[in-house]
């Protein structure tokens, strides 16, 4: 299968602090490709350097072949990636309509005004949020505003869509109703690259997944590999050994 | 789109319409309810801005109190006499402020006009300012008497129907120069130093020409911006220039300032003569580093213009009844901006009796003739081309000296002087 | 009724209501009293524009009011060229400026970005006090005969306020069609978050200085009108920061973001404004008093006249804008 | 006895609740764990502890009276301190001013002397930087001063949040070492952790926390073997 | 030679003194992160302090600053649970509160000129002690050196001040640390307040001043905390000495009246390339 997004030896320096060290790969389209690993890994740097919202210290990063690493953010959105945060962003005295509407007029799909209303009541009613789209972002809670992320991304017709975290402080319900939409977004052709911490959900869903660890790629492979590997347990799961030394100490 | 903004456009013409009907009868040509009034009369009725606030607020007040004086001093005697309506008519003062800003002048003036029915106008305080009021006076066809305005360029504006009371910011440091010239004809190297404002820099621009024509160098010609209130820099430069002499300031506070820090550098000057802060009475305040400043000053409560004193016709009170009766009135020294009030007043009141009448014309012709002398001094305006530019009158020199006590004595022109003029630098000889 | 266009009729009246009384009546004084009004609303609708809808708070936007006036006086008192022809002339000028200043100083937010405003407002006085060509700190001042070419000075002041009524007019439905427009959109996901709408698609830099183009363009065309009706211009009258934060206190009386909200916050800043001048009680202690109600309005209604009455009225809440 | 007790709280941020009707007891002496996964509501319930939030409903009893409405610096004075997540350090003051702000409460001043020894003692590598500005250390060491901050103040209960956040696992260890110690040093302490196998190892009782609820409760040896913890956790 | 130490000398004092004006600026603005657009008012209502209590009861200005100081902390305190307190509890974003804040500020200001202009129009004021003008400078500028080392010692050696550096550096962990930082940040704010009182009732034996003239030392303040940033008293006085340095050498050698233009060209330079100071890091 064809690459829509490729990443090469891309590290990001803060000051002194090394936040990503030579991380590659790539991505294949519609696939979905899960990135783990423990807080302060460097996943959401990672997604950061890759859309441009922090400059890269180097390296390079190609989307459907062409360089684009030093493109600004909003013309890779127009290229055809969408943007979902850790930290939800809702334009809080927008409604959630006006929401959607601005992923819907400056994404990809690039849609007039009046297009781009009819495309986000779509969207809207995909990720059933309809009956609050004339509500304040702001007024949302916590797993709409997730939803309102996803319906912004998704308004703009992306080719590559980044969840960072979309599945954190939902219940298990509403977990296994995010992973059905986030399966329909792939089956509309949509390439889906996700950090994640909840294992089960990310292990069901991912194609494929890459750990990262101070910053830097230890492990790369299917689910099941993830799951068996030493080196993911140690980094991400607690070492029960390390417990083990504790208590006998 | 297109259909609501036409809608509304009806909407409010229709509006407009309804609350116009009401008003009707209100607004009648203006013709008839002139003549009408005409009869009916009881008060001449004078408007004028006064900044109560901003940065021009202490000049204006003390200008307005000039004028309030005079309006007093006219009601006492029943007002003026009017020989048209066949009877005295008592002043009334309406005023508003302006906020020392242009924003609101043209509309207070046109208020002042049209709701207050002022007959004449007094500008408020300052050129600029006055400037604002002049476009409206002018195209209502009222008299608009300019005090406390010194600019040369307003009346390069081609108005018709206003009147300067000062002496043009182009004459102010003449008087200077020519004194200097005079007494000491060694002096060949002026600094002018000078705030970067609307009225300093047309006087020093003046002066300079003028000083140059007269054969002097100007080794130094700098401005300051206004509220500076450290000059060592300039002091310096003016050190390192070989300055014989320094003229300039701008007003109160720099000009103080200024006096003080040349009196601290101990130059051994001829002349510094600053404007303004030396002519107003605050000015002691400094103590010794005000002693030998001299200033340009409009008026000063010194002189002595009397109907003894002057060869020509003299109108009102002579200068030391109005010193009198300011202090009485305000318990502090008339500055030349009060005289300047009262004086703007006195000149109005003596066109309307001149004129015998209240009609514009009438008393334009009046002020276009007049050459009087009041407690001022002289007073007469040019024909052309600067319409309306005060011609007659004659600044004073003033300089601070010690007799024994810090006093501000006239020292220029020879006719009005209370005493010579000493060199500045004469204090720092022991 | 489609959302917004209540807001429009609304504004679109006051501003015809003020433009339109003075000329049936043909009464000067009230021409007098609306020229200032209208001026005011003008003002506050332009700086709405980048402030209600960006977010970004130009404490120095008087700025472009004073390079406008500047231009329109150079061009007329130098050169003659006919006013309309000014007046447009220094709209595009003061809007490349601020096209040219946008683009470095909208990298600042915030405080920052309001100190930096202030920061050109001042060095632009200081310059132009400088310029012997611009008068200096003189000022230039028109000869009546420049008015002749308008028919005389009262002619002059009638066409000075049918232009402020039609700038102001203009200025009303340009905001109008932008706020509502997917330019319009973009613009209010700047100002909810910058970062946001940049990983929306939104080219945030050419926006925002787009913006500020705009917001500086109608003001030196009112500031053009204002000083050729005074006859006289400097640059203390010229950039006044008294008057820049005037502004933003109209736009905040009335609404930050609304249509309707510069219109009525500059007109009761106005009318209160006159009415504390004029009254005998207050006249003395007016900046006091407007010092007092500005921080009630801070402090107990942030939202602004149009915030207000959306929240307390519900019927209003969706078609007040 | 239950040094800290809280009834059926109740939190909001602006008008969206977040807990539920929380119930739980520190006693005193033991080392208490709250669990759960991310978004559970856990940083919330510390936050309504210390009286950060606008919005609190229920009761929260420490020592034995309710301290709900006190302001955050009244509780601290009490003797309920908070090591927060992600450490806010004061970064432009050098490590000894982050901890004598920390004993910046008039009790906690007259140990300072103390305290700061005994700081040092476990922390050697903070008194090495002693005068280096707190936001040039490393994470972990970050974390050692946060933990020292909340030693400085005279702590009845202290309670950590993520201690172990963003460190590697070898510092992660020396982490819980210190907890231990500060255990065996009879303080009594609260420690909300993701890293549920070193937290349930060194507590006496855990908590789990989902949705802003407890679901679960139990010794922390009990727990540790309890299929639901995996679930609320892990979501295995 | 001896115009250039003149100079040299000269610009260092009128530095000292615009630090002292700028330091009250600088302090509420770090603590707070509010630009105090008040701050000129409170400069003027000092210099009218020290010629109220000179004219009235014979106090020179460098005794009377001490009262001056004690004055302008209670005006301080009172304006601040007045003006800003509902801000800082209500607003609900960073940006809400940048904008009250300066707005609320400003109003304190208009409400103070108001009263001021009022009673005293803008009458040229001046306080004429039987020094010279260097004396004054010296005087002033001694002052603006004990009130940094003061300021200094009291952020860095008192628990107070570390107290008040923690809230300004982080508010919420000020909280954990039993920190009452309601009344922290409206001492801060007395504090500075107290600062440009006191600045202004010193400066007021050295310069002539009217009601209107705080305005150009808060814009002087403005240039001096951007080069000088906010983070120290040090920072403080450095950017003055150098304002001053720049004013007096720029005026030697061109031009007077570009100095403002030169001014805030600098300070808009250095909100673009230096937000933080010369001496902070880049942005």
């Amino acid at each position: 299968m064809e690459n829509i997004l490729q990443v090469k030896n891309l590290s990001k320096k803060f000051g002194g602090l090394i936040a990503l060290n030579n991380v590659s790969f790539e991505v294949k389209k519609q696939e979905i490709l899960g990135i783990i690993g423990p807080n302060g890994a460097g996943k959401s740097t990672l997604f950061k350097c890759i859309t441009s919202i922090y400059k890269p210290s180097s390296g390079k990063v190609y989307f459907e072949g062409k360089d684009i690493t030093y493109l600004p953010t909003y013309k890779k959105v127009k290229l055809g990636m969408a943007i979902t945060h850790q930290i939800v962003k809702p334009l809080k005295e927008l409604s959630v309509l006006e929401n959607v509407m601005v992923g819907a007029c400056y994404g990809k799909a690039n849609l007039s005004l009046k297009e781009a209303k009819e495309k986000a009541l779509e969207i809207l009613d995909f990720l059933g949020l309809y009956d609050k789209k004339d509500l304040e972002a702001g007024k949302l809670n916590v797993p709409q505003k997730k939803r309102l992320e996803m319906a912004r991304a998704l308004a703009g017709k992306p080719d590559l869509i980044f969840l960072d975290e979309v599945l954190a402080g939902l219940n298990p319900a509403e977990v296994s109703k995010m992973l059905e939409v986030i399966l329909k977004i792939r089956e509309k052709g949509i390439t889906i690259l996700m950090i994640e911490h909840l294992m089960h959900a990310i292990m069901k869903i991912s194609d494929r997944i890459i750990v990262l660890d101070h910053g830097q790629k230890i492990a790369e492979g299917t689910p099941k590999e993830i799951a068996k590997n030493e080196k993911v347990i140690e980094a991400y799961l607690g070492d029960p050994k390390f417990a083990l030394k504790l208590v006998k100490h | 789109m297109k259909k609501y903004i036409a809608l509304s456009l009806s909407l409010s013409l229709i509006l407009t319409g309804c609350f116009n009907k009401k008003e009707e009868s209100k607004t009648q040509s203006p013709q008839i309810s002139k003549t009408e009034k005409a009869s009916s009369k009881d008060y001449i009725v004078i408007g004028y801005t006064e900044s109560k606030t901003g940065k021009l607020a202490t000049e204006s007040r003390e200008q307005s109190q000039g004028l309030k004086l005079w309006a007093e001093d006219v009601n006492k005697n029943g007002g003026i006499y009017v020989k048209a309506l066949g009877k005295k008519l008592k002043v009334k003062l309406i005023s508003y402020d302006d906020e020392s800003s242009k924003d609101r002048v043209q509309q207070l003036y046109t208020r002042l006009i049209t709701e207050d029915k002022a007959d004449f106008l007094i500008s408020p305080y300052s050129s600029g300012l006055t400037a604002s009021a002049a476009v409206v006076s002018e195209q209502y066809g009222k008299i608009l008497i300019a005090t406390g305005a010194a600019s040369d360029k307003i009346f390069k504006k081609g108005y018709e129907l206003v009147y300067q009371i000062y002496t043009p910011a182009s004459r102010y440091l003449k008087d200077a120069i020519d004194l200097l010239k005079e007494k000491y004809p060694n002096v060949k190297k002026i600094a002018i130093v000078y705030e970067n404002s609307n009225f300093a820099k047309s006087v020093a621009n003046a002066a300079k020409k003028y000083a140059k024509d007269n054969g002097f160098k100007i080794v130094i010609f700098e401005s300051y911006e206004p509220g500076t209130s450290d000059f060592t820099t300039l002091i310096n430069k003016i050190k390192k220039s070989g300055a014989q002499a320094i003229i300039g300031g701008g007003h109160f506070t720099d000009g103080e300032a200024l006096a003080k820090q040349i009196n601290d550098s101990k130059l051994p000057l001829k002349m510094v003569a600053i404007l303004v802060a030396p002519a107003i009475d605050k000015f002691k305040e400094i103590g010794d580093a005000a002693l030998y400043v001299s200033g340009p000053s409009q008026w000063e409560p010194k002189v002595n213009y009397s109907p003894k004193t002057v060869s020509g016709t003299f109108f009102g009170i002579s200068s030391k009844e109005f010193v009198k009766k300011y202090e009485e009135k305000y318990h502090e020294k008339p500055s030349y901006h009060a005289a300047g009030g009262y004086t703007a007043g006195l000149v109005l009141q003596k066109a309307i009796e001149d004129a015998a009448s209240l009609d514009t014309q009438k008393v334009k012709q009046a002020l276009d003739n007049m050459d009087i002398y009041t407690l001022f001094g002289h007073i007469r305006f040019e024909k052309a081309p600067y319409h309306g530019r005060q011609e007659g009158h004659k600044m004073v020199i003033v300089e601070w000296q010690k007799n024994p006590s810090l006093e501000k004595e006239i020292v220029y022109p020879k006719e009005a002087a209370t005493n010579n003029y000493i060199p500045y630098d004469k204090k720092f000889k022991k | 009724m489609k959302k917004g266009l209540f807001s429009l009729l609304i504004s679109t009246f006051i501003i015809l209501y003020f433009l339109f009384l003075p000329i049936v009546k043909s009464s000067p004084i009230l021409r007098e009293a609306s020229f200032t009004t209208l001026m005011y609303i003008g003002l506050a609708i332009s700086l709405n524009i980048l402030m209600g809808f960006t977010g970004y708070v130009s404490f120095g936007h008087v700025v472009f009011f004073g390079i406008g006036g500047y231009t329109t006086f150079t061009l007329l008192y130098y050169y003659n060229f006919p006013l309309i022809l000014a007046l447009l002339i220094a709209g595009i000028l003061s809007a490349l400026i601020a096209g040219l200043l946008g683009f470095v100083v909208l990298n600042l937010r915030g405080a920052y970005f309001a100190i930096a405003t202030i920061g050109i407002n001042e060095a632009v006085k200081a310059l132009v006090n400088n310029l012997d060509f611009l008068g200096g700190a003189e000022g230039l001042f028109f000869n009546m005969k420049i008015y002749k070419a308008y028919g005389g000075p009262q002619n002059a002041l009638w066409l000075s306020f049918y232009l402020i009524g039609l700038v102001t007019l203009i200025a009303l439905i340009v905001s109008y069609f932008i706020k509502h427009s997917k330019f319009g959109l973009g613009l209010f996901s700047i100002r909810e978050d910058e970062d946001a709408a940049s990983t929306l698609g939104v080219n945030t830099k050419l926006f925002k200085t787009l913006t500020f183009m705009l917001s500086a363009f109608f003001p030196a065309i009112i500031g053009g009108i204002f000083f050729f009706k005074n006859g006289s211009i400097d640059p203390q009258s010229a950039f006044s920061l008294t008057k820049s934060v005037e502004m933003i206190f109209m736009v905040m009386l009335g609404g930050l973001g609304t249509i309707l909200g510069p219109v009525l916050g500059a007109v009761t800043y106005d009318k209160i404004k006159e009415a504390l001048l004029v009254s005998e009680t207050f006249k003395n202690l007016h900046l006091t008093i407007s010092g007092i109600i500005l921080l009630l309005i801070v402090l107990f209604v942030p939202e602004g006249i149009v915030g207000f009455l959306r929240k307390k009225i519900k019927p209003l809440k969706n078609i007040l804008d | 006895m239950a040094i800290l007790e809280v009834k059926n709280l109740k939190a909001y941020y602006d008008e969206v609740q977040i807990l539920w009707g929380v119930n739980f007891k520190v006693e005193k002496g033991s080392l208490t764990t709250i669990l759960g996964p991310n978004g559970a509501g856990k940083t919330t319930t510390l936050k309504a502890i210390m009286g950060l939030l606008d919005k609190v409903e229920g009761e929260i009893i420490f020592e034995g009276e309710n301290i709900k409405n006190l302001p955050p610096y009244k509780r601290v004075e009490r003797g309920l301190v908070l090591v927060p997540e992600g450490r806010m350090i004061f970064p432009e003051l050098t490590v000894l001013e982050n901890l004598e702000i920390g004993a910046y409460t008039s009790k906690a001043r007259k140990f300072a002397k103390k305290n700061l020894e005994h700081v040092f003692e476990l922390f050697p590598r903070l008194k090495e930087r002693i005068h280096q500005k707190a936001g040039t250390l490393s994470g972990g060491e970050q974390q050692m001063l946060a933990i020292g901050r909340g030693i400085m103040a005279c702590p009845k209960l202290l309670i950590l949040d993520e201690p172990s956040l963003g460190l590697a696992p070898k510092l992660v260890l020396s982490i819980f070492e210190i907890i231990k110690k500060l255990k065996e040093e009879g303080i009594t302490l609260l420690l909300v952790e993701q890293n549920v196998h070193l937290a349930l190892n060194i507590a006496d009782y855990g908590y789990i926390l989902e949705n802003g609820k407890i679901v679960d409760e139990g010794d922390a040896k009990k727990l540790e073997n309890d299929p639901k913890v995996l679930e609320a956790y892990l979501g295995i | 030679m001896s115009i250039y130490i003149d100079t040299l000398i000269n610009g260092i004092l009128i530095g000292l003194i615009y630090s002292l004006a700028a330091m009250g600026l600088a302090l509420i603005w770090g603590v707070l992160k509010v630009i105090n657009l008040s701050h000129g008012a409170f400069i003027t209502l000092g210099m009218f302090f020290a010629y109220l209590v000179f004219k009235y009861f014979h106090i020179p200005p460098y005794i009377s600053v001490f009262l001056a100081l004690i004055v302008g902390f209670i005006l301080g305190f009172i304006s601040y649970f007045i003006a800003l307190h509902r801000i800082v509890s209500k607003a609900k974003s960073f940006k809400e509160y940048e904008l009250s804040s300066l707005l609320s500020t400003f109003s304190l200001s208009l409400i103070i000129t108001g009263i001021l202009l009022f009673i005293f129009a803008t009458t040229p004021m001046a306080i004429n002690l039987p020094l010279s003008l260097f004396q004054t400078k010296l005087l002033a500028s001694i002052f603006s050196i004990i009130f940094t080392v003061a300021l200094g010692l009291f952020l860095y050696k008192t628990y107070l001040g570390k107290a008040i550096r923690a809230v300004s550096q982080n508010i919420d962990a000020a909280k954990l640390m039993g920190i009452n930082t309601t009344l922290v940040l409206a001492i801060s704010f007395a504090l500075g307040i107290a600062l440009a009182m006191g600045a202004g009732n010193l400066i007021a034996m050295v310069f002539p001043f009217s009601s209107l003239s705080g305005a150009s030392y808060e814009l002087k303040s403005f240039i001096i905390c951007v080069i000088g940033g906010l983070g120290n008293p040090i920072g403080t006085i450095i950017g003055g000495i150098l304002l001053g340095l720049l004013e007096n050498f720029f005026g030697l050698f061109f031009n007077q009246g570009f100095v403002p233009f030169i001014e805030f060209t600098i300070l808009i330079l250095l909100l673009l390339f230096k937000p933080k100071g010369l001496f902070g890091g880049s942005k």
